[in-house]
């Protein structure tokens, strides 16, 4: 395996980009162009971690190690699978079009926002590529701080209510999850992941452990019941925070999941399944009654979120009884798969939702629902995009919020035909509040003499919105590269789940 | 009783008044020099207790130095001394109280201890150098960085309390270096085209106003 | 023969008679900051006395350094003192309560 | 020989590319570029499709089962999109192309004023692509990929014109109808890949012929062993009552009425609705392993059939009447397949695609001469204005109503003939649905016809001018600002053509398709169940069949509605008010659709508020955030105001605090120590 950077450079150039706009984004465009330059080039950068990966080659690659803080062992370890390959594009391709879409409706501090975004996007993918449980641990904490002043400094009346809850919220959950590590590391003396996997627990500390590590990622991911700070950070973030967090950040609890809780506690992970299966079930079919009834578009699609972030879990999870429960590794691996291009599809498909409701916003100053009515007689284009989206968000084949709820609900049949059942009908629910929102927001008549006067879109969310399309419609079409991509991750993570460690 | 011990009582006793007429005369002032007395009478304690050095410090940081500055602030201030003295006499008896039980605590535990602890003879004389000596090797080995930061923490206190203390003065007329050198001769001198001389209107034509209909 | 305890008795009342003049002159700054100082000979005392006894220097540096300290405390204490007194023209204790909560 | 790969793939992608030009480019293109593209696409697919036909059928070509790429792959188990041709796709091809050729034809006469033509254009061509996707497919998941594609497009179309609020709701109604059908689908797709271990259709159908597939049984609920292949077939069903519209899903389609015509004759009559009756028959080899599945299927069928013609008659709206004839006739053809007859069923689906396509466009044709006016009471009198649709509105009708001859009538008397002999549990029940359906039939299209195109005429024309032309909108019911008059070529067109198929095809078709075994392995029946062969025996020929059938009970029937019918509607119309108000309460369950609709709407749509609105504000709002979140903070908030006094900001407060806790902590020591001693 020859040595790369490539990895650093992924995590460093955003925040080095980030400093160079604030110190020469004194102008508005210099930080724009700059800005974007620096997140196009991350992008591009990303690119050669996808056609470099190995599949053949197990285990994680570009890898790198450096001495961090040896009296702990910790280590700066970097090393990316094909799952965190997927997230990290994701992160790439998702942060340019956000700082794009940033271009109109920021007016105030560019600069700093663009910043922000930037050192966000370098944060998230440290998530993703750290390989050392410490430099996780790192990276998950320091995201919160550009996304909360993000949400505090460019946010809507009442961020500083969503800030405090949202940093709250998430904190108390990683306080839980810094005891587990701290824990591992007493019993282990390093703090490398793989060596978190091979130190052979008991079922009682397994037992403590999953739920320190449930605390902190739930919270993140976010499961019911534990998902209020959401809809409010949404409703306050600015458009670009909402798609990030949304995109991304929902996706760093569910891969906590993936790299600790499943690794590390398999057992206890396996007990206690149905706690978190149960949970799922009840996020989809409860948050989805709940979506149905907002009236703030941008809640709605939080809440819409909180449900498809269920599928994910509920995937993750049945693939945990299947393969020790039922003994049937196949299913397993088909749970796994669709929650990860879940997760990936819930990526494009909220971003791009999130993006429109900002492309609205932009015009009327107003997330109402019923401030808005007959959008397609004056914005067209605009219509196409939303339908596209609205109806992957309810998951119609074809485009890529299909892939993933289809593959899971196969795979909770095996389970249990009545988990699939309940599963599925976010088919019903999902396609309800969805096109609910489209009809009250897209057809029907002009809904009034404001709405009249809006104009279509312009170049600009054109690029953004019909990147987000081909996104899509690619992984609704064929899926087949990225599963492909995720594959031997996901079958070293069932041949992992299937030893007992107790 | 040996000599040494007289002296110690004695010492003792002029430390333990004069530290009473600090905490109860009614002038700052008075009370500044009982806490000289105090000092220096400890300082005395001290030498008993074979730490010459220390004892030289006191009088001389403290005595000269600190109980100084200590009487230049109250001389300065002009201080209203009767609410400062309210309540005296009311929480007399409750000081009195606390510090009775707390002298009652301190004492049982010294009984306990102290009384089991065999003298010994001065150790910078077993050691064969002066008590100044001694405490130099102890200071410049083994607490060297402490030393070091403990004149960083003196430094840092001087240079504190001076702008701490410094007053703003209004109505004082001071050139700023920064903004003599920043200026720019074209907020100064603004340097207008004109023609040397206003043309007079010669030809301009005179319009005559229409003559108003008979009105 | 001075003992131990002797040393460490007189420093038990110094200490309680600070502990009484801070009971006493509550309102005084003035006094409240002597008592310290007064608080802070107990303790050197204390420190002097272990150090005679047990043949150990570490007593007697740590007196070096409390003195060092205490002199930069009382230092930016009065230089406060004297701010304080020109900012509010009193110095009692009673008026000064910017810090409830 | 085998069919061509790329003949195929150019049949599927031919659509799309015309939808692509209609779509995208619809500016560059103009009108008429976006009109001939969409058609020049479709036709391609059409002609290749009857190639396609005509090798499997007479160039001795084999089934064609080949994977186009693989669209996902998790270890064994892989899905696939490819194409499955056998002689019942090739029949579904052909129906399909022909079908929506004639309709985009049509097209451009009847949308020829509005905005949205191009719109339109790409919205069919892209329905005619998602279709044959969905025929053509040789797995479940490219089968529910086109069954979800054309309940988008239909999405669309029934709201093609957004900006009627009925439209707009009908579209949703009908999308989420749906999702309640593909929900039980998508159950079934899990459930034939739990326990056959692919999707491939092949795999499938030999996992099928083990002998140990029909008994294999399964407890889902403890206790209740089922029968695997029940629980399968009955979730796939549900997906087929979703899409074509069998009670209780039938809500969705009298209201997806609200689409232009061509849409409700291509999509709500002709293909899409048949989607469900396509893929019981192609799912045979599954179905026959289940008896209680069947018969399910049969009992639904024939509830539909029989009680959605009922409401037909009460109708007054033209569209209205022959989407629940619609819906009848999907009874029927359930009815078929439920009694293992799916021949008869497919057969049926064909036929009445021809004949329903037909009434439909001219249903279409006299809305537009009346312009936009729907409603039958302001019609009557048209057969002089409008000759030709005349014409071809009686052949579709007479074949609807199964007058012997015509093409309704073979498909219809199999079927009835077929349930006749079923022995399945329901299957009375059954018969005595279809052939009082037979009634309702010629009843509720006489009907129509009397109403619309007999009788003196109950529309004004407005001679004098200054009216606006555009605007119908404005104008009184029943007014016209010109007087009505035939449509262009390019309606009659089309409807010339589906009147010929819809008179002739059963003559030389019902001989092969029914009981010559002309599907060969595409269906399946079990020899206990093949009712079609015992049919078959009394079988000798269309023309006997035709003889035959006007001593026998249907014919009667059909006939009994016909002169009921007469004598209403045209001989003595007034009677019609006395009999609605003699039997008034039979009438209001008619009108109201046995207020399924309000039930609906009350428990499921106003009932899903309620519950949502409930969690909202008493789970999230109130539980969670208000009691756990925030209240864990008001906790803290007023702990801290209780400790705030505390806080007095007197300095001797906070060193009389230090002191006490130093005399404390003396203390402490002195019992330890006191203690050691």
């Amino acid at each position: 395996m020859p040595v790369s950077h490539l990895l650093s450079l992924l995590i460093w150039l955003p925040i080095l980009g980030a400093a160079a706009v604030l110190a020469f984004g004194r102008n508005p465009t210099i930080a724009r162009w700059l800005s974007l330059a620096v997140a196009l080039a991350t992008f591009v950068l990303s690119i050669p971690l996808w056609t470099g990966y190995q599949p053949a080659v197990p285990g994680m690659q570009f890898l790198e190690n450096i001495a961090w803080i040896p009296s702990l062992k910790a280590n700066y370890a970097l090393g990316v699978d094909g799952i965190s390959i997927a997230l990290i594009v994701l992160t790439a391709f998702t942060s340019t079009l956000v700082l794009l879409g940033s271009w109109g409706p920021i007016k105030n501090r560019v600069a700093q926002y663009m910043a922000a975004m930037l050192v966000l996007e370098g944060f998230l993918i440290g998530v993703f590529a750290a390989t050392d449980a410490l430099l996780f641990y790192v990276f998950f904490e320091a995201m919160l701080i550009p996304m909360f002043i993000i949400i505090g400094v460019w946010g809507g009346p009442r961020r500083v209510y969503a800030t405090l809850k949202f940093f709250i919220y998430t904190f108390v959950g990683s306080i839980f999850m810094l005891i587990a590590l701290i824990y591992l590391h007493m019993k282990t003396g390093e703090f490398s992941l793989a060596a978190f996997a091979q130190a052979s627990l008991s079922a009682r500390e397994q037992a403590w452990l999953f739920f320190a590590f449930l605390m902190g990622f739930a919270i993140k991911v976010p499961m019911w019941p534990v998902h209020t700070w959401l809809p409010d950070a949404h409703v306050e973030a600015p458009t670009g925070g909402s798609v990030i967090l949304a995109a991304i950040m929902l996706k760093v609890g569910v891969y906590g999941f993936i790299r600790f809780s499943l690794p590390i506690t398999p057992d206890a992970s396996q007990e206690y399944a149905w706690l978190v299966i149960a949970v799922s079930l009840i996020a989809i079919i409860y948050i989805g009654y709940v979506a149905l009834v907002q009236e703030d578009m941008k809640k709605l699609i939080a809440y819409s979120s909180v449900a498809h972030m269920g599928f994910v879990t509920l995937g993750i999870f049945i693939a945990l009884a299947l393969v020790r429960v039922h003994g049937n590794p196949l299913g397993a691996r088909l749970g796994l798969q669709g929650a990860m291009v879940q997760m990936i599809s819930h990526g494009f498909v909220s971003a791009a939702m999130f993006t429109c409701i900002g492309v609205m916003y932009d015009r009327l100053h107003t997330r109402l629902i019923k401030d808005y009515g007959g959008l397609v007689n004056v914005m067209p284009w605009f219509a196409t995009f939303m339908v596209l989206f609205a109806m992957a968000n309810c998951g119609l084949p074809g485009t890529s919020g299909f892939v993933g709820e289809f593959m899971v609900i196969l795979a909770a049949f095996q389970d249990n035909p009545l988990i699939a059942l309940a599963a599925a009908f976010t088919l019903i629910i999902g396609a309800a509040y969805t096109l609910w929102l489209i009809k009250r927001v897209i057809f029907g008549d002009v809904g009034n003499d404001k709405v009249a006067k809006m104009q279509d879109l312009d170049v600009r969310e054109w690029i953004v919105l019909g990147a987000f399309a081909i996104a899509v419609l690619a992984i609704g079409i064929y899926p087949k590269p990225l599963t492909d991509l995720m594959e031997p991750a996901v079958l070293h993570l069932v041949q992992q789940l299937g030893l007992a460690k107790a | 009783m040996t000599f040494q011990l007289i002296c110690f009582y004695a010492f003792a006793a002029i430390t333990v008044g004069a530290a009473l007429a600090v905490i109860s005369v009614r002038s700052p002032v008075h009370a500044v020099l009982c806490l000289v007395l105090t000092f220096f009478s400890t300082a005395c304690i001290w030498l008993l207790a074979d730490a010459e050095f220390l004892a030289i410090a006191l009088v001389l940081v403290y005595v000269g130095a600190v109980m100084v500055l200590f009487l230049f602030v109250v001389m300065m201030l002009d201080l209203d001394l009767d609410p400062l003295r309210e309540g005296f006499v009311r929480a007399l008896p409750v000081g009195l109280a606390v510090a009775f039980l707390m002298l009652f605590e301190m004492l049982s535990l010294i009984g306990v201890r102290a009384l089991k602890l065999a003298p010994i003879g001065d150790p910078a004389a077993a050691a064969g150098m002066s008590n100044t000596e001694w405490l130099a090797n102890a200071l410049f080995s083994k607490f060297l960085l402490p030393f070091e930061v403990a004149a960083l923490i003196l430094t840092v206190a001087i240079v504190a309390a001076i702008p701490l203390a410094l007053r703003p003065r209004v109505g004082v007329k001071i050139q700023h270096p920064a903004n003599q050198v920043r200026v720019d001769p074209r907020d100064r001198v603004r340097i207008i085209k004109m023609a040397a001389e206003k043309p007079a209107m010669l030809d301009a034509p005179v319009v005559a106003k229409p003559e108003s209909p008979t009105s | 023969m001075i003992t131990l305890a002797h040393f460490l008795t007189l420093g038990a009342i110094l200490f309680c008679v600070a502990i009484a003049g801070i009971f006493i002159n509550r309102k005084n700054v003035i006094t409240l900051l002597m008592a310290i100082e007064l608080m802070l000979l107990a303790v050197n005392t204390n420190f002097i006395a272990f150090s005679r006894y047990l043949g150990d220097p570490a007593g007697q540096v740590f007196v070096f350094f409390i003195l060092t300290v205490a002199a930069a405390e009382s230092a930016i204490g009065l230089a406060i003192l004297v701010v304080l007194f020109r900012n509010r023209a009193t110095i009692n204790v009673a008026e000064l309560d910017s810090l409830k909560g | 020989m085998l069919l061509s790969k790329t003949i195929l793939l150019v049949i599927v992608l031919a659509p799309l590319v015309g939808t692509l030009i209609a779509g995208l480019f619809r500016h560059q293109v103009g009108r008429s570029g976006a009109a001939a593209a969409a058609i020049a696409s479709v036709a391609l697919s059409c002609v290749l499709s009857f190639y396609v036909f005509y090798q499997l059928v007479w160039g001795g070509a084999g089934t064609f089962n080949h994977d186009v790429y693989t669209w996902l792959e998790v270890g064994r188990f892989g899905a696939h999109i490819g194409f499955m041709v056998d002689r019942l796709t090739a029949i579904m091809m052909v129906v399909v192309t022909f079908v929506s050729l004639m309709v985009h034809i049509y097209t451009i006469g009847y949308m020829a004023d509005d905005p949205g033509y191009q719109r339109f254009f790409s919205y069919i061509a892209l329905f005619t692509f998602s279709m044959l996707l969905l025929v053509m497919a040789n797995n479940f998941l490219q089968l529910f990929i086109g069954w979800e594609a054309v309940g988008l497009m239909s999405y669309l179309l029934i709201g093609f014109w957004f900006k009627r609020p009925t439209a707009t709701f009908a579209m949703l109604k009908a999308f989420i109808v749906n999702r309640v059908g593909d929900f039980g689908f998508i159950l079934g797709i899990a459930g034939v890949l739990y326990w056959f271990g692919s999707l491939d259709y092949a795999q499938v159908f030999v996992g099928a012929l083990d002998p140990a597939a029909a008994t294999k049984t399964v407890e889902i609920f403890a206790g209740h062993p089922w029968h695997i292949t029940t629980v399968i077939c009955v979730c796939l069903f549900v997906g087929a009552m979703g899409k074509s519209a069998q009670v209780p899903l039938h809500v969705w389609l009298p209201d997806s009425m609200e689409g232009p015509t061509p849409i409700s004759a291509l999509i709500h009559a002709a293909t899409m609705v048949t989607a469900g009756i396509f893929m019981v028959a192609r799912m045979s080899p599954l179905f026959e392993l289940s008896e209680a599945a069947l018969a399910f299927v049969l009992v639904i069928g024939a509830t539909t059939a029989l009680f959605t013609g009922l409401i037909g008659i009460v109708q007054n709206d033209i569209k209205r009447v022959i989407a629940y004839s619609t819906l009848s006739q999907l009874g029927y053809m359930t009815v078929a397949l439920g009694a293992s007859a799916y021949a008869g069923g497919i057969y049926h689906l064909m036929t009445h695609a021809f004949f329903k396509a037909l009434l439909f466009l001219g249903a279409g044709s006299v809305i537009v001469a009346m312009h936009h006016e729907q409603d039958m009471r302001y019609m009557g009198g048209l057969k002089k204005y409008m000759p030709i649709t005349w014409i071809t509105m009686w052949l579709g009708s007479l074949a609807l109503a199964g007058a012997p001859g015509f093409a309704g009538f073979f498909s219809k008397d199999a079927i009835i003939e077929a349930v006749g002999e079923s022995h399945r549990f329901g299957s009375g029940y059954a018969y005595f649905c279809v052939l009082a359906g037979v009634f309702v039939t010629a009843l509720y299209s006489f009907r129509l016809l009397y109403m619309t195109f007999h009788g003196k005429e109950r529309f004004v024309v407005d001679a004098h001018h200054g009216h606006d032309h555009d605007d119908h909108g404005h104008r009184a019911p029943g007014h016209l600002a010109h007087a009505p008059h035939e449509s262009p070529w390019v309606i009659t067109v089309p409807l010339i053509a589906l009147a010929i198929p819809s008179v002739l095809i059963g003559w030389s078709t019902i001989a092969p398709m029914l009981y010559g075994g002309w599907f060969g392995g595409a269906i399946r029946v079990g020899e206990a169940n093949n009712v079609l062969a015992e049919v078959g025996h009394d079988f000798h020929g269309p023309l006997a069949m035709v003889l035959h059938s006007f001593t026998q009970a249907p014919f009667l029937i059909a006939l009994a509605g016909f002169a009921v019918a007469t004598y209403i509607w045209l001989l003595n119309p007034g009677i019609a008010d006395k009999a609605k108000n003699a039997m008034r309460p039979v009438y209001n369950l008619l009108a109201h659709k046995y207020w399924i609709d309000e039930l609906y709407q009350a428990v499921f749509a106003r009932g899903g508020i309620m519950l949502g609105r409930g969690l909202w504000k008493g789970g999230d709002a109130g539980l969670i955030d208000g009691l756990v979140v925030n209240g864990s903070a008001a906790v803290v908030e007023r702990t801290a105001a209780t400790v705030r006094w505390l806080q007095s900001g007197y300095l001797y407060h906070y060193a009389f605090a230090m002191i006490l806790g130093l005399i404390a902590l003396l203390g402490g020591l002195w019992w330890v120590v006191h203690a050691a001693l």
